[in-house]
């Protein structure tokens, strides 16, 4: 059970209180019309699912329920940072 | 509330009491969640000191979130409209009930299904956290006196779980 | 290749067993290749040797970074089965489940194929709903799958909990008697051996590093940690690694990578006659010819390379174990693993070409890519070979991310792998 | 008779004999003992059959790394448990175990034919064979294969004891309470810090236990210890995990040392958050391979120590030592001067230190360096030994009934591997030690390989005058591999020591290699002629040893497995007989059956009563959010595929969810209650996705909007009333709400009071009859209900469950999200066209509806299905095709998704995803079934009162 800082309450919390929420930095277009068929595919579906550093969400689900960002190495699980939501990416 | 309608409650009236430990039901109390973006949009429209630190309790308002606060105050407490403001302000008296925990293994007892780490958690404070699978919010009154709300559908589960670990 | 049979094995006995030669060579990468694949678990070295055995492609090589059959084929619960729901699906694991029939004296190595009977577990009315659908399908598509009541569960499988009272009663069950499990080792090794004997070079130690395409955009060959090998096909068919390969070649791939425990008790005297699996409750386990209780448990939630699982994922699955069959309670648990499934958004693998001529992919399994191992291997080889789909796989081409065309078994059914 | 009690010594408690049995057979032994230190000393050797050969087999070790002897221990019904190490077992008055993989008996094995045809089964065996012919390995083979596996029997009972588990956090956790371990917890003591201190043992002291002259400071330092504040000592508590974030398992042992079953937890899980972990797990003594080290009487050097200095007991009645480790002279001239006699030290290397030759010849024992053993002579006990020098002279035989092997130490990295911390190489120790950490964490004592041991040779094999392709020296001790086995495996290809390790099972037994890894890793790395570290090293995980399901599943059991969620009148429906479904996390009634009612005849009268009368139903699971803040509408109206703003307060109206692959995810009916305040409803299943859903949209996509979520789920106990008497029997409870068609049409909202209490009353209806749902605050709504049912009673209130719910609202055509849809289906194809704001910009799924597999004809559609025999129910989930004369595999063309008997109109009738469906209305479909064909046809899906004049009464 990784240990998690929540940027909102500034403490680490265990996992069983977090929801993993996919990959960040994922903005969903202000026209989705506007998107062709590829681009919508590519927003829906296409993950960075990379080896190394990771940009991911996370949520607070069972603490001050607000998802954040995170860069974490997928290969040895460990944070690098959490940031809020709405921060540049880093 | 009502001259003619019974409260059922999720678990029984008589409390548990085991070596160094009770557990029982407190009374009906009012409760709002109030949300705002800042914490003075709600202090001007309660008049009260509302704490700014998530995790803090201030006049029985817990700050739980950026924008989220859980105000708890006697039965009958008169809450004033926020219609038309940026703010939130909904009703959830009913929605959980809470139980005290009480005597010296109170954290002994709490600390078997919370992962949170308790002597780190001073009286005062107020989280919404998970007790094995069941969200609560845990806050802590004294150094041996908790409270612990749970939504009504959980409590069976919850009295069923804590009392079994006071059993141990 | 020397024949493998009880006559053969008193012979090297007598001869105290200093003669069997090796199961394939150690061999060394040669400088270009009519096909390569990438991934040397169950799925490739399948596909190398159909490229071989049925396409007549022998100048193959399989590349694999460390030991064959040291991933996900050598770190699952060896379940075989094929009652999907959907027509796709259920042609596309019956087509696998037909060659785990016999392949043991194809490969002339034994497999170990037991035809248990996989059982899924009803606990509420919509699983019941569900599993009947599913049995409907099955019946209809020609695949065995049949509807137990509790008692009957509880007679194919005694150490069943079938008491009304249980926090998740059980109200009935399905079972494909077909189904089964295998010893996961063997496959990998028996395809070796069985492709390494018509020509295919088994190469370990041998990481891709790069994808080599020419100016026309078609694959020339990969780089490797062991110099570059030129072939202008190469089949990837890299599991939890398929995304980095990818990329590569320059393709983005809609997969997630998860961290998935399984476990095993120690080995305890026969007790549990097949493979039940519950899906309400989450676990699934089998007693392996050894004596040991196979264990599978649920992904963690984040996207992971680590092989490194968290202890509340085996504590849920050993309370629901327990939960369904309350006598193991004092069984012990031996080992815990890791391994890395890769998640397609649909849960449905990719078998097929892809947007890079001459670079074809087997992935996105997810949990349940074992019982796929001989179909898969057979369809990415035919795949390779035609340079086009075969009709079983052709749906489970890239483009249904695009167009919309799922096969959702997870959404469908709310029935895991 | 080999072993006995030494005359005095020991930590066991001479004043209190303890009287046991093992296989049937009473003895007596003392407090503190081990079952096997006390059935040594009375003179048992034999203790266990081997997995794969049934070889007899004794003692090896005197720890948790004993592969050997393992019991099943009796202690009553449903407490049986198989695969103890019989060194682990504390003693207790009652204890009754027996021996484990023979039959009929442990001295008498027929299994043990295995062993004289062992030349044909070698490592790999079941892989080249059991082929021919094809039939019989599923009717001959396997079952014999299966038959022949396992060790002890299993369980049969269901288990009555209970298992706990608790968190703990501390600055300190120390793993391991020998020499190491206490030093650094005495060190931390006083600091401030939070300390645990875990020992897998009954007592601390780890190898202190085995060396009298340390109990004094031993004593001190337990004092020290128990007297520290902040200082917790676990003692007989395994630390079997570590995992991510100085996160480890540990189970204690509560019970099983005591003699009376208890009513307290048997094991408790400790789940531990350490700032700091320090590693203090010692070392484990290796074996050494030669021909006949398995005979019953060779056992570890340092095994014979510990149960002669911590025990009492003496292992045999003349020692002989085989070593190629300094550790194995100085434990035997601690057995010497405890007064056992040593026949020799026979040690494999060419010379060693001057000081050991001078203490060996000051206490009289014969030396043979450069010597090794080639053989034991002995079945089920050792009689005598033969040795002879390394260069093939000077056979001789040594009579003696224990061999004892000191082969040099196995630092114990477990933890550390665990934790992912890496390993590396020392020659000098021919063992892996802790290298870079990778948490925060370190390896202190011998398991970092700091010991006073003295030094030792590594040897794969000891040298012999036998073929070593034909001797049986074992490397893993229960899984019958030998070293020839492992050079088989590399004979035929297997390099790597993974698939050395499978091929040959060495180091997967019970004790996880941890005596036999090492022994592998040297032979392989002999045979291949590569260094160790070019061949690998197999991962450790977790469990460091074997633990129960019941302790990982903690208290997890039966009703605290997982919580059911209950209603306020939950427990009215259960005095009143409901019959209960699961749905989601909740129990809800599914049907009320009066005396003699199955569930038909039940749901009938509750339909009938509902259409005719007036029907109760909790309807309290349904997930409500409340939505308030200026931008309420403006946010509903990018979630739904239907616009929202121009609601009027006071008006309700269906809310279509989709997610944005454009497939629906959830409806219900929603309440605009002031501008900025909305009033969501959920279906029961889908209440905490949809508020996550919602949560995730409004916090990342859209964090602008000023709007606010908030679960009212609980805050409210939900009452639906329903037929066309539901007005009547409402009217005289409610103050403040003016019931009147005119004033509260179908589908509006009004707050008011009910019986003194307030509600939101929603005119809303779920069956198509006159309806209404009572909100009113949770605690009072089984008072309300109970009071509607006695007010009721002239209007011939019936309570009715979830089944007739189900049967109303499809014989009006109203879908059940999860049911009728599946995650694959569009809002076109459930025929909710209506529902899609058509002039909406956007919406949450609006771009996918517009996907070339979405807009392509042919997809399948919700229809509505009657049989051609009305009395025919299809069965959920029958498959449906066009054509029922085709050859399987058919094309299925749909499914059916509901389908029910219908007394209020009296047929059958049912929903059905069908390819095409809205364009083939009229038109036959067939069901095969397995007993015929079901013949169909394509209809709407709404089935009764399809103008809907019943609603708007």
């Amino acid at each position: 059970m990784i240990l998690i800082h929540c940027p909102y309450c500034d403490e680490q919390r265990p996992e069983i209180e977090f929801a993993y929420a996919g990959q960040a930095h994922i903005a969903r277009p202000a026209n989705p019309d506007s998107y062709s068929d590829e681009e919508w595919e590519r927003f829906l579906f296409f993950r960075a699912n990379p080896r190394g550093r990771h940009h991911e969400r996370w949520r607070h689900t069972h603490g001050c329920g607000r998802f954040f960002n995170a860069v974490r190495d997928t290969v040895t699980d460990k944070f690098e940072t959490t940031y809020k939501a709405g921060e540049p990416r880093k | 509330m009502s001259d003619n309608l019974a409260r059922t409650e999720p678990v029984p009236f008589a409390p548990f009491i085991g070596e160094g430990i009770s557990i029982s039901l407190a009374v009906p109390m009012t409760r709002y969640s109030l949300r705002a973006r800042q914490a003075q949009a709600l202090e001007t429209l309660l008049g009260v000191k509302v704490p700014k630190k998530i995790g803090a309790t201030e006049e029985g308002i817990a700050c739980l979130g950026p924008d989220e606060w859980l105000l708890r105050a006697p039965a009958g407490y008169n809450m004033v409209s926020g219609a038309g403001l940026p703010v939130s302000l909904v009703d959830i008296s009913e929605r959980a009930i809470c139980l005290v925990v009480e005597g010296p293994r109170s954290a002994e007892i709490l600390r078997t299904r919370c992962p949170l780490d308790l002597d780190k958690f001073a009286t005062g404070r107020a989280t919404r956290t998970i007790f094995e699978t069941v969200e609560i919010i845990l806050l802590r009154l004294g150094e041996d006196r908790f409270h612990v709300e749970v939504w009504r559908s959980f409590a069976p589960w919850l009295w069923a779980s804590l009392t079994t670990a006071a059993h141990h | 290749m020397t024949r493998f049979s009880a006559f053969s094995l008193f012979a090297k006995a007598l001869g105290a067993h200093k003669d069997w030669p090796e199961q394939w060579p150690d061999a060394a990468p040669k400088a270009s290749y009519d096909a390569i694949i990438v991934g040397g678990g169950g799925h490739g070295l399948g596909a190398a040797y159909y490229l071989a055995k049925k396409y007549g492609i022998t100048n193959v090589a399989v590349l694999e970074k460390g030991w064959i059959g040291g991933g996900n084929t050598g770190r699952n619960t060896t379940i075989i089965r094929s009652n999907y729901l959907y027509d796709e699906s259920a042609h596309l694991y019956d087509h696998a489940v037909k060659l785990w029939d016999g392949l043991s004296q194809e490969l002339n190595y034994n497999t170990m194929y037991s035809k248990r009977g996989v059982m899924m577990l009803a606990h509420n009315v919509h699983d019941i709903q569900s599993i009947k659908r599913h049995i409907h399908a099955n019946r209809l598509n020609g695949v065995d799958n049949e509807w137990l009541t509790p008692q009957e569960a509880k007679a194919y499988c005694p150490p069943l909990n079938i008491s009304p009272d249980a926090r998740y009663p059980v109200l009935g069950a399905a079972l494909q008697r077909r189904g089964g499990t295998a010893r996961h080792d063997t496959v990998a090794w028996g395809y070796a051996r069985a492709a390494a004997a018509l020509g295919v070079d088994i190469i370990q130690n041998c990481a891709v590093t790069g994808i080599r395409r020419g100016t026309d955009g078609a694959v020339e060959g990969v780089e490797t940690t062991r110099g570059y090998i030129a072939s202008k096909r190469v089949g990837v068919s890299a599991a939890g690694n398929t995304s980095v390969v990818m990329q590569m070649a320059g393709l983005d791939f809609p997969l997630e990578s998860y961290p998935l425990q399984a476990l095993v008790s120690e080995p305890i005297k026969p007790t549990f006659p097949c493979v039940v699996m519950s899906n309400t409750v989450h676990a699934y386990m089998s007693q392996s010819d050894k004596g040991e209780l196979v264990i599978g448990a649920g992904t963690d939630q984040y996207v992971s390379y680590s092989q490194r699982g968290a202890l509340h994922i085996v504590e849920h699955t050993l309370a629901a174990i327990c939960e369904i069959f309350p006598i193991y309670r004092r069984v012990r648990m031996l080992r815990t693993w890791g391994g890395i499934v890769d998640v397609t958004p649909d849960r449905s693998p990719i078998l097929g070409k892809t947007p890079v001529k001459g670079l074809y992919v087997n992935c996105g399994w997810g949990t349940g890519g074992f019982k796929a191992t001989p179909g898969a291997g057979d369809l990415l080889a035919y795949t390779m070979a035609k340079d086009e789909p075969h009709p079983i796989n052709a749906p489970f081409n890239l483009d249904r991310f695009r167009n919309g065309r799922l096969i959702d078994e997870a959404a469908a059914a709310a029935v895991a792998h | 008779m080999s072993g006995y009690r030494l005359p005095a010594g020991g930590r066991v408690d001479r004043s209190k004999p303890v009287t046991f049995r093992f296989d049937g057979k009473t003895y007596q032994g003392f407090a503190g003992d081990t079952l096997a230190s006390a059935l040594l000393a009375n003179g048992v050797t034999l203790f266990g059959r081997s997995f794969k050969y049934h070889r007899p087999r004794g003692v090896l070790a005197a720890g948790n790394e004993e592969p050997n002897a393992l019991v099943s221990i009796h202690r009553g019904p449903g407490r049986f448990t198989p695969n103890l190490r019989a060194t682990n077992v504390e003693l207790h008055d009652g204890l009754n175990a027996s021996s484990q993989n023979r039959w009929p008996s442990l001295k008498t094995d027929f299994g043990a034919i295995n062993d004289r045809l062992g030349m044909f089964f070698p490592a790999g065996f079941y892989n080249k064979t059991f082929m021919w012919p094809r039939s019989f390995w599923e009717r001959l083979y396997e079952p014999a294969i299966r038959k022949m596996a396992g060790l002890g029997d299993a369980p049969t009972e269901n288990d009555p004891d209970t298992y706990t588990a608790t968190y703990a956090h501390c600055d300190l956790l120390i793993v391991g309470a020998g020499p190491a371990g206490l030093d650094a917890a005495l060190e931390a003591s006083g600091t401030g810090k939070r300390v645990i201190l875990i020992d897998e043992q009954d007592e601390a002291g780890g190898g202190a236990l085995a060396d009298p002259a340390l109990w004094p400071w031993l004593e001190r330092s337990m004092k020290a210890l128990n007297a520290a504040a902040k200082v917790t000592i676990l003692t007989r508590t395994t630390a079997f995990g570590y995992y991510h974030d100085n996160f480890i398992g540990a189970v204690e042992r509560l019970t099983d040392h005591l003699p009376e079953n208890s009513d307290g937890p048997r094991e408790k899980l400790w789940r531990i958050r350490a700032g700091e972990v320090l590693l203090a797990q010692g070392a484990i003594e290796r074996p050494l391979v030669f021909d006949g080290n398995d005979t019953p009487g060779v056992m570890l050097s340092s095994a014979a120590k510990t149960f002669a200095n911590r025990y009492g007991v003496a292992v045999g009645k003349s020692l002989a030592l085989m070593a190629v480790h300094d550790s194995g002279w100085h434990d035997v001239f601690a057995l010497k001067k405890a007064g056992i006699a040593i026949a020799a030290i026979i040690d494999a290397r060419t010379d060693v230190d001057g000081d050991l030759k001078a203490e060996a010849a000051a206490l009289g024992i014969s030396v043979h360096l450069d010597h090794s053993v080639i053989g034991v002579s002995g079945r089920h006990q050792v009689n005598s030994i033969e040795i002879c020098a390394n260069n093939g002279n000077a056979r001789r035989t040594i009579p003696c009934d224990a061999l004892l092997m000191a082969g040099g130490w196995t630092p114990s990295v477990h933890l550390w591997s665990h934790s992912k911390g890496s390993l590396k190489w020392r020659d000098d120790l021919g063992a892996y030690v802790p290298d870079q950490a990778n948490e925060n964490c370190r390896s202190i004592g011998a398991c970092a390989g700091d010991w006073d041991f003295g030094k030792g040779a590594v040897f794969d094999v000891l040298p012999t005058l036998r073929d070593q392709a034909r001797i049986k020296a074992f490397v893993d001790f229960q899984n019958d591999v030998t070293a020839k086995d492992i050079n088989l495996a590399v004979r035929e290809g297997f390099r790597s020591i993974e698939h050395i390790k499978r091929y040959t099972t060495n180091g997967m037994a019970t004790d996880q290699g941890k005596t036999s890894n090492l022994n592998g890793l040297q032979i392989a790395s002999t045979a291949l002629a590569k260094a160790v570290p070019d061949i690998g090293l197999t991962t450790f995980r977790p469990p460091y040893t074997p633990q129960t399901f019941g302790a990982l599943a903690g208290h997890a059991k039966g009703a605290l497995f997982q919580a059911t969620r209950t209603t306020n009148i939950d427990g009215w429906a259960e005095e009143n007989g409901a019959v209960f479904e699961l749905v989601a996390q909740w129990r809800r009634a599914r049907y009320f059956p009066q005396p003699g009612e199955d569930m038909h005849a039940a749901v009938n009268r509750e339909c009938r009563a509902v259409r005719g009368g007036v029907g109760i139903f909790d309807a309290s699971t349904l997930g409500k959010i409340e939505v308030v803040g200026p931008d309420a509408a403006e946010f509903l109206n990018r979630m739904y595929t239907n616009p929202w703003k121009a609601l009027e307060p006071g008006r309700c109206r269906y809310g279509l969810l989709l997610k944005e692959d454009g497939f629906i995810t959830d409806d219900g009916v929603s309440a605009r209650l002031a501008p900025d305040r909305f009033h969501l409803t959920t279906t029961t299943g889908g209440a905490a996705r949809v508020l996550n859903m919602m949560e995730d949209y409004l916090q990342t996509e859209w964090p602008d909007l000023n709007v606010w979520l908030t679960s009212t789920t609980e805050q409210y106990a939900v009452i639906a009333l329903q037929g066309p008497n539901a007005r009547k029997l409402l009217e005289p409870l409610v103050q403040g709400i003016d019931l009147s068609p005119e004033a509260f049409p179908h589908m509006t909202v009004r707050e008011g009071l009910i019986c003194g209490v307030p509600t939101r009353l929603f005119r809303v209806s779920f069956t198509g009859e006159l309806g209404f749902e009572i909100n009113v605050p949770t605690a009072y709504g089984r008072a309300l209900w109970e009071r509607l049912m006695a007010d009721g009673a002239d209007y011939g209130i019936t309570p009715y469950g979830t089944e007739a719910m189900h049967v109303l609202r499809a014989e009006k055509g109203f879908i059940i999200v999860g049911q009728d849809t599946d995650g694959t289906v569009t809002p076109y194809d459930a025929g909710l066209d209506w529902a899609v704001g058509k002039k909406k910009p956007d919406f949450v799924g609006r771009r996918s509806l517009a996907r070339p597999d979405i807009v392509a004809a042919g997809r399948k559609q919700l229809v509505g299905l009657l049989t051609e025999d009305p009395n025919m129910v299809l069965e959920e989930g029958a498959q449906i095709v066009a054509d029922p004369k085709q050859p399987v595999p058919m094309t299925m063309i749909g499914h059916v998704t509901s389908s029910y008997w219908s007394e209020t109109l009296g047929r059958s009738i049912a929903i059905g995803l069908v390819a095409n469906g809205h364009a083939i209305m009229g038109e036959t479909i067939y069901v095969p079934m397995p007993d015929g064909v079901i013949r169909a046809t394509v209809t709407s899906m709404v089935f009764y009162d399809p103008e809907g004049a019943r609603l708007h009464v």
